[in-house]
This record gives structure tokens, sequence and C-alpha cells, in this order.
């Protein structure tokens, strides 16, 4: 079956703005986003750059915003998306780099600032585990399966506003940690997130809710952590 | 992290969502009260009478108080989201306070300063200027 | 192409936008009512403000506070009650009760406007 | 050209260079260098389990996970190393938890365990519950938990840096040259140890789990400094990869209880591994579902249908298993499905094949984690490797699930230890300009391309197709000389590959390229040790010399590369506890 493309082409060293370009693949049946972009950078223009790893959805690389919509490239078939034109475009909201890769430093930075670790001033029992129960277990499944693909920061409008705002993917690592019983880091986290780049730049959107290809529920991680922060303050 | 103006905003974001509450009930009630159940007539002598009363005036007050608060929170978030120079957004958080004050307090002395004539008008007074 | 709109966004953006609209009708409204010290000059503003016009804008306010008061309601709803899940519902539920509310109280403003029959 | 000094440098940040990280950053001054980013390593597509004998459901003990792996190794494990991780894997995973790791609890609140393939008590007599899990995201949380440790204690990472040299002189490791993928320009870095964590190799096959950065870089760079690689002849193909695109099915799955069927509708492991059935290790798993396809009882594709053809898969069934279970114990595999194959595994089987999944051999090291240069065990001061890209040798013939994220965790952590007691007899050594000069030449002859005619694509799908066809589960002599022939070809081919973007930022182009000429240069090591090899051990299946040889095969393979062409040695196996027998399950 036959495809195209309209792919986001750009080059900072040739001094022009960014442009789409239109490819039409050869594609077999069950062939995603990214087999296609595959195919072009194979056949048609090795210059095609972007990022990818592991190709079944768990690396986190190959996001990008596909039809308007932030999605994994690998996770996303091209049948599902229609007979026209797809427009594949790098993720919204950072700087681009080149062509599909954009320069997700902040997003890292803005991780990091949550203290993403256990943080636990006792020390642990030796030679077994700290217990914790199936249910307690249960608040960190959700969270835990985040593979940092940025495309939940990328899509929230209060991050487009404002670089220096957590996003959802760090708020949803401190979700992970502050609902872990094993963690007793809230004292120090706690004017990251009661903070005017924190907690109260979400606006309950739900960009970052809709795109997640984890289905986290990020905005309502969100409202825990809120519900937190106003517990523990007042 | 950073501190002063823009650091916290946890009451901010608890007040909007209580205030936003109890603004949807007294908005019901403004709207019955004042369009509904005097058939949409408002005229200087049901207000009047209305406000005379301590307990409108409380109610009057509250609402009013909440409504600012309310809406005028809702400026300093939009700064907050979209100011990102730290003299503007002074400048502006500056501006909406000062511009919410003045408000507020307008509007308190309207409710509290507004004294109807005792014994109230006879309506021919006004006559003409009723539909 | 740009970033899709979805029930959240348009949700947010409606939000803000009848915000900001209340906020500054809530700034026009005290300072008329605080003009009004004395009986004739009251009742003339209203008279004033009783032309169909204002009833007609009334009516956009109505919307404003009907849209503005429910989503809060639903942005409470995920705040407080967990319901991120069905947020897009919600949404529809808003509007829906939205169109109704707004067509309903629209009646006796267009009535007393005089549009549609005393 | 810029230089960096650091103390030590690793490269790779999968689960054991970032936990070797994690150690020598008590001591010293340290930097991460990574291909991708460090939470996109491949250990993060582990799904099953990280086995260690901690009994916290049954009677296990670590002698038992010992015997097992020794068994499953088909005896060519190094017994002294493996005694070594089995018996401290309780302690390993005790303290991966204490860093913050979600595990799946028992309703004591204990970290629970699962059946895997080839894991039993009493030395056979039924499968153990061994593998500690989490769902089934136990690779990607303990990745993402050992990053989360390196952020707090401030470890460099240079991302998207790709190693293009592994500088060695006089038996000595001095350093390393690397491309700054994302501004272009080669990097070297003075050292006084190099940590390899490279990974695998998985895609010298057209059908892998593997990842497409997964192209055993580290391998190559070792074998073009002079050294070694260990028993590259095994490799483990993994019983259930999704069909056609061989994403990996974890083996929890079957833990969990899944059954495999063929065409007919028949459990047919019975008939392979009559006690263990589906829970046999996955070196015979493969063979028994290769078995089934090649003899016609495989389940077929619509097309194949149509056509008549044979089918070339078999079904993983979870149905039984119900919808509930699958959510709460395998999400991951229900997404998997679902995205990829438009399947609910809840209502229908999915159809799986054999997947190349991982490679037992590697760098050869002591068990100390220092790499050596010959059979005499030699050490090249400097030098280290840990994790898949490493032999020590743990799995020998056929690794057993669930012991790759224990190998990984527990040797990362060993030798960065290592790394830290050396380190204060460790020092600097000057950069020879001509390693430099060759390095920079290297990634110039790349960038000059424009006028080669070769597509790196095609040669790159050529060697995996071949590779797939002539030396995956089963081998015999034709096919691996055939496929020695095609090898040479195609690095003939690929001295005329075409290069269009001469850009260099974020040229991914001659990344590719870059990686298909290292995958050339060492998979040559894979078929010759295959061909020499005249025996079936573990993963390692000649149709054309049935059974197993300890007589003249207990030993493993150590092959160079010297004026063009591949040189084998071999290197005996540490037999102590466990006198090689017949293996059945």
């Amino acid at each position: 079956m036959q495809y195209t493309l309209r792919v986001y082409r750009y080059d900072p060293e040739s001094g022009q703005p960014g442009r789409l370009v239109d490819y039409t693949v050869e594609l077999e049946k069950g062939a995603t986003v990214l087999d296609a972009l595959g195919e072009i950078k194979a056949h048609q223009d090795g210059s095609l750059v972007y990022r990818r790893s592991c190709r079944s959805g768990i690396c986190g690389s190959c996001a990008m915003k596909i039809n308007g919509f932030n999605r994994l490239a690998c996770e996303t078939q091209v049948e599902s998306l229609g007979r026209k034109p797809i427009h594949v475009e790098p993720l919204p909201g950072f700087k681009p780099i080149k062509d599909l890769v954009v320069d997700l430093e902040p997003f890292w930075n803005n991780l990091h600032r949550t203290l993403p670790w256990l943080i636990n001033p006792n020390p642990p029992p030796t030679d077994k585990e700290r217990p914790q129960s199936p249910e307690e277990f249960a608040w960190l499944e959700m969270p835990m399966t985040c593979i940092l693909c940025a495309s939940c920061t990328s899509s929230c409008p209060s991050f487009w506003a404002d670089r220096t705002y957590l996003g959802p993917a760090a708020l949803n690592k401190a979700f992970r940690y502050e609902f872990d019983t094993r963690d007793q880091g809230f004292g120090q986290r706690r004017d990251t997130l009661d903070n005017r780049h924190g907690l109260w730049r979400c606006h309950t959107i739900m960009n970052c809710n809709d795109c997640c290809p984890k289905h986290i529920r990020i905005t309502e991680e969100i409202s825990w952590l809120k519900r937190k922060v106003v517990e523990e303050k007042y | 992290m950073e501190r002063g103006i823009g650091s916290g905003g946890a009451f901010a974001w608890f007040f909007q969502r209580i205030s936003g509450a109890v603004l949807v009930l007294a908005l019901l009630l403004h709207f019955w009260v004042l369009h509904y159940s005097n058939q949409g007539e408002v005229t200087f002598e049901i207000v009047a009478q209305r406000l005379a009363t301590p307990v409108w005036k409380t109610i009057d007050l509250t609402f009013l108080v909440l409504a600012v608060i309310h809406g005028f929170w809702g400026f300093l978030m939009i700064v907050r989201d979209y100011v990102h120079s730290k003299n503007m957004r002074l400048f502006l958080v500056a501006a909406v306070w000062t511009v919410g004050l003045v408000i507020a307090v307008m509007g308190a002395l309207t409710i509290i300063g507004f004294h109807p004539p005792l014994p109230v008008a006879p309506p021919e007074q006004l006559g003409g200027m009723v539909q | 192409m740009r970033y899709k709109w979805k029930s959240g966004q348009w949700a947010f953006v409606l939000h803000r936008v009848s915000g900001v609209a209340l906020s500054f009708y809530l700034i026009m409204h005290i300072y008329v009512v605080s003009s009004l010290y004395d009986p004739q000059n009251f009742d003339t503003v209203m008279a004033f403000l009783n032309q169909p016009l204002f009833k007609i804008l009334e009516i956009g306010l109505l919307a404003a506070v009907v849209f503005h008061g429910l989503n809060g309601i639903r942005v409470m709803m995920i705040d407080f009650a967990n319901a991120t899940r069905v947020h897009a519902q919600i949404f529809w539920v808003v509007l829906a009760v939205s169109a109704v509310l707004i067509a309903v109280g629209a009646v006796p403003f267009l009535m007393h406007a005089g549009v549609l029959g005393h | 050209m810029i230089v960096h000094n650091h103390e030590v440098v690793i490269i790779g940040a999968g689960m054991a260079g970032l936990r070797a990280a994690l150690e020598v950053s008590k001591v010293g001054d340290v930097a991460v260098l990574t291909k991708v980013y460090p939470t996109r390593s491949h250990s993060g597509a582990a799904q099953g389990g990280m086995a260690a004998a901690l009994g916290n459901l049954d009677g296990d003990n670590w002698e038992f996970h010992m015997f097992d792996t020794v068994k499953g190794s088909d005896y060519l494990g190094d017994q002294d190393a493996i005694e070594f991780m089995c018996r401290n894997a309780p302690e390993l995973m005790y303290e991966v938890e204490h860093m913050g790791t979600p595990f799946s609890r028992t309703p004591e609140g204990k970290i629970a365990q699962r059946r895997f393939g080839g894991h039993t008590l009493n030395f056979g007599e039924k499968p153990a519950l061994r593998a500690c899990y989490s769902a089934d995201y136990t690779g990607h949380v303990v990745l993402h938990c050992l990053y989360d440790q390196c952020v707090k204690n401030s470890v460099r990472f240079y991302s998207e840096f790709q190693v293009t040299y592994l500088i060695v002189k006089d038996g000595i490791c001095r350093g390393i040259a690397a491309w700054d993928i994302r501004n272009g320009g080669l990097h070297v870095f003075n050292t006084k140890a190099v940590l390899f964590a490279t990974g695998g190799y998985g895609r010298v096959y057209r059908i892998t789990s593997n990842a497409l950065a997964n192209t055993g870089d580290g391998l190559g760079l070792a074998l073009r400094a002079g050294l070694p690689l260990e028993d590259m002849e095994f490799v483990q193909f993994h019983p259930t990869g999704l069909y056609r695109s061989g994403i990996l099915m974890t083996e929890g799955a079957r833990g969990e209880g899944a059954y495999l069927l063929n065409k007919d509708g028949e459990r047919f492991m019975k008939r392979y591994a009559p006690t263990l059935m589906e829970l046999a290790p996955r070196d015979l798993t493969s063979r028994s579902i290769q078995t089934e396809i090649n003899e016609g009882r495989g389940v077929q594709s619509p097309e194949q249908q149509a056509k008549g053809e044979p089918g070339d898969a078999v079904y993983l069934d979870l149905r039984h298993l119900g919808r509930e279970k699958l959510k709460a114990v395998l999400p991951q595999i229900f997404d998997i499905a679902e995205n990829f194959m438009g399947i609910d595994p809840a209502k229908d089987p999915v159809p799986i094949q054999p997947t190349s999944h991982y490679s037992m051999g590697g760098i050869p090291v002591t068990i100390q984690g220092r790499v050596i240069r010959d059979a005499q065990s030699t050490e090249v001061p400097g030098l280290y490797a840990a994790g898949e890209c490493a032999c020590v040798s743990i799995h020998g013939a056929n690794r057993l699930g669930c012991n790759s994220t224990l190998d990984a965790t527990f040797h990362g952590r060993h030798v960065g230890r290592t790394i830290a007691r050396d380190l204060p007899s460790l020092s600097y050594h000057d950069l020879p300009p001509e390693a430099m000069r060759e390095a920079q030449a290297e990634m110039n002859w790349y960038f000059d391309r424009s006028s080669g005619t070769e597509n790196v694509a095609d040669i790159r799908g050529e060697l995996q197709n071949t590779m797939q066809k002539n030396v995956a589960i089963f081998r015999e002599e034709k096919a691996l000389t055939a496929q020695l022939d095609i090898i040479q070809n195609l690095q003939r081919r690929f001295k005329n590959i075409h290069i269009n973007d001469r850009n260099q930022r974020f040229n991914t182009e001659v990344m590719e390229a870059y990686e298909l000429g290292n995958l050339l240069n060492f998979v040559e090591t894979i078929v010759v040790g295959a061909l020499e090899r005249e025996e079936c051990r573990g993963a390692h299946w000649r149709t054309d010399h049935p059974g197993r040889n300890d007589v003249e095969w207990l030993k493993h393979t150590l092959a160079y590369r010297e004026d063009g062409k591949i040189r084998l040695d071999y290197k005996p196996v540490v037999i102590t506890r466990f006198q090689p027998k017949e293996r059945k399950y």
C-alpha cells in the first residue's frame, strides 16, 4: 500500500526555516510510522534525521507530533492514520535541532529538579526488603511505567508558555516517589513542587493525559500532589 | 528554589476552588433574586429594601469579596503563566492588586453605604422612570 | 500543523476567556452600581440598561457565567474526585447542560427585551 | 578534536554501566558515554524478572539457582563465576529494592517472585518461584531507578556520543575516541580506566527482540584493538518474539501459565520437555518451536493461508489467564499485542516465533571484570567490561531467563568495585598521536562517501537476512561456509558505500553506516566459531554433528582478527561443584 508522509525538514546550517516535504512510500500491512521513516531514510533520503531505538514502545526515543498529536512513531500504525498525507513533525515546545530531533535538555533538567530518587534517612533493614503491601505497590504501577518520551511535557500549553515549568513528566516522577511508602522526601521536594514553576502551572488542560503512550493519568497524579501539598501546608 | 513573589501558590489554588464553589451557589441566588423572583424587575426600591437588612449586607459583602478575589486571582494566574520578565511581572501583579483593591473598596462602600431613605420613597416619586 | 485541540484544551481556553470576561464585567458592574447613590440616577441607568441590546449582551454574560461555573465544577471533580479518567465525557456534559441552562435562562431576558413578546 | 580527562569512562548506560557508574562515582571522577540517552538503553526492555533465590514463596536457595544456571549453560559456564553471582544475588536484590525500585509484592509485603524457564527447586524437581518482578516492567524500573541514583550522585553523562575508537597501545588501555552525534566532532577521552558496558548485537539478525541501537559496538572496537572475543557462536533465540517484528513477549507470560500451541492446538512442549513443559530453558524451547514450524505444524498467517504456504509461527496462548490477571501482571504484553498485532490477547492467541535475543559470548573478562587478552588470562590494564558485551562466563552456551538482568546489575556493581580498588594503582598514559590520527581519518572516510554507490540499508538487510537463514537456531557446515563468503562479499561492498549527508551535526546516516561497519567487522567471529565447533551445545545446534561432545568441546572459544582473518584459540571451562551430565528437562 502506498502512503504519503509530509515530513518536517529543518537544517540549521542551511539558514533556511523548516519546511514540509512529501515522501511517498510503499509499505506492508502493519507498518508503523517509524517503519515508514526508516524506508525513507534507507532508500529516498539518507539525511532524514529522527531519534529511535527500541521500536517496541519502551525506550521513549521516537516521540513526535504525528497528525498534530504527540505519539510514539514506533507504536503508530500507518493504517490507523487515514489516507490523507501523514504529517510528521518534531515534538512541539522544544528547540528543534535538526529535522525531527529536538533539544530535550530542558526536559531532563526539569526532571532532575524534582529530586527523582528515593529519599529516606532511615537505613533499610539488612538482608531483607523494605516491606510494602501489594496495595501500596499498586500506587506505583501507573507512574513507574513512564518511559520519559517527553510527549506529555511537549503537549502541555503551560510548558509552552514557561520552559522552567516542571511539566507533566517531571511531576509524574515526583508522584512516583512521593507516593512510594518507602519515601520520606516531601520536605525536600516541597519547595520545587509548591512553586511558580511547579504544580500550580497545571491547569488540567489534559493534553498530557490524552497523549501518554503508556496511558498514565498524569493529571490525576498531579491532583494528588496538589492536594498533598495543600494538606501538609495547612 | 525561587522564593519571594511567585513561590508557593498552594493557597491561591485551593482558594480558587473553594471560592469558585461558593460563587456558583451565590450566583444562583443572585440570579434568582435579581432576575426571576420579581419577574426581572430591578428597581431602586427593591434593591434598597433588600440591602437594608444586615443579612443581605453580609451576603452581598461576602459575595463581592469572593468574586473580586476569585476574578483577580484569575488575572494573577494568567500573569504567572505568561509573564516571565521579573519587572513586568511585579508591575502587573501590583496593577492587578491595585485595581482589585479599588474595586473591592468601591463595592464595599456601595453595599455598606447604601442607606435607603426611610421611609422608602413612595412609588409615585419614581413613577414614570419605571417600565 | 498546529497541535490538535482536544476537549481539555477547549475547556481550558473557554474557561479562561469566560473568566476574563466575567472579571471585566465585575469591574464594570461594581463601578456602575457604586455610582448610583440616589434613586433617580439608579432608575435612569437601569432603564438605560433595560434596552434590548443590553438584554442580548446579558445572555452572553449568562453564557459565560454558566459555562465558567459548570466547568469550574468539572475542574473540581478532576482536582478532588479523581475524575481524570472521564474528563472528556464530563466536558461534553458541561457543554450540554450549559446549552440547556443558557437556552432556558435566555427566555426571560428575551421576553423582557420584547424579542419574544411580553 | 577536543580532549577530555576523566579517571574512568564507562561506555553504555544500561544496567551494567549505570550500576558501575554508581559504584565508581563514590571514589573517582567518572563519565558515562551513551549513544542514546541513559533511560533509552535496552535494559529497559527486559520484562519478566530478575533472578535471585530469595525463597519468598518457596524453599529456594542459591545452590539450586547455581545448579540451574550451570545446567542451563550446558556446562559451558564457569562455575566459580556462577557460584559467586548466585550466592550474592539475594543481597544484590535487596540492595536494588533499597534503592527504590518498585517491585510487585506478596501479601506479606515481600518481593513477589514468579516462575521462569529452567529455574527449578531441588536440582530439577519442579519449577521454582525465583524471578523477582515488577509486573512486566522489571528491566524498565530497575534501569530507571539506577538512572535516578546516578542523577543523585551527579554522575557526568555524555549522551548521544558514539564511541568510535579504543586506544590500546603496548597492552595498556589509554582511552577512547567518541563522536559527538549532536554537535559533530571527535572527542578524545584520556582515562585511567575504561569500562565497556555496550550490550548485545541482536541487530545481526533480521528477527530480533533487540533495539535498533543494539549493534554490538563494543565488541567491534575490542576486536579491532587486537583483543579476542569469547564464545561468539552462542547466540540466544528467545522462544517468544512477536510474529515478524520479533518484539519480546516475556517468558514471564509462560511463567504465569501461558501455553505454546501449534496449528493443531496441541501443547507440543510435552513432547520435548515433559517435566517443565513451556518452562523449559530457552534454547530447548526455541528449537522445539522451530521444529514444529519446520515439520509443517506452524501457524499460518492469512497471506500464507491464501497462498497455501506453510506457516512460520506458533501461538502463545494467554486466554485462559483471563483479562483481569493479564492486565494486572502482564500489562505491557497486553499493550504490545494490541499495538503491534492488533490482537486482544484475552480473546485470541498471539502468533510468535523465536527471535534473536542475547549474546552469551563477548569480551572475555575475569570474575573481577578485567578484560583479558588470551587463553592465559593476561589482563589488559585499564580495560574492563560488564553486562551483555562481556563474557565472564556465566551463561556458557545458553542463558536462563532473568539471569541477564541479574548478571548486568551484579557484574556492573562488581566491576565498579574492582575499578574503585584498582584506581589508586592506575595512571593516565600518553595518547599515541597515530591513534588519534587514525580515529579522525576513519570518521573523515565516512563523511567523504558521496561518490560511493552501495546502499547501506541494503547491505545491512542482506547481512541480517542471510544470518537469519544460515546461522540461526539450526546450523550446518554448508550454510555456515556459504555465510562466510557472503560476509566477505558484503565487507567488500561496504568499502564502496554511498553517504549523502555531509552535515556534521546529527548525521545519523553516518552513524548507521558506522554501526554496520562495526557489525561486519565482528560478525565473522560468530560464523567461524559456529563452523569450528562441531557439536550441539546450548544455543549452538549443529544438525550435521548431533550430540554434545565434552571430550573435544568442553572449552571456550576465543576469536581474534589477525591480518583480516579470524584465528581461534580455546580456553578451559572452570568446573567446581557440578560435573557435566546429560541435560534433560
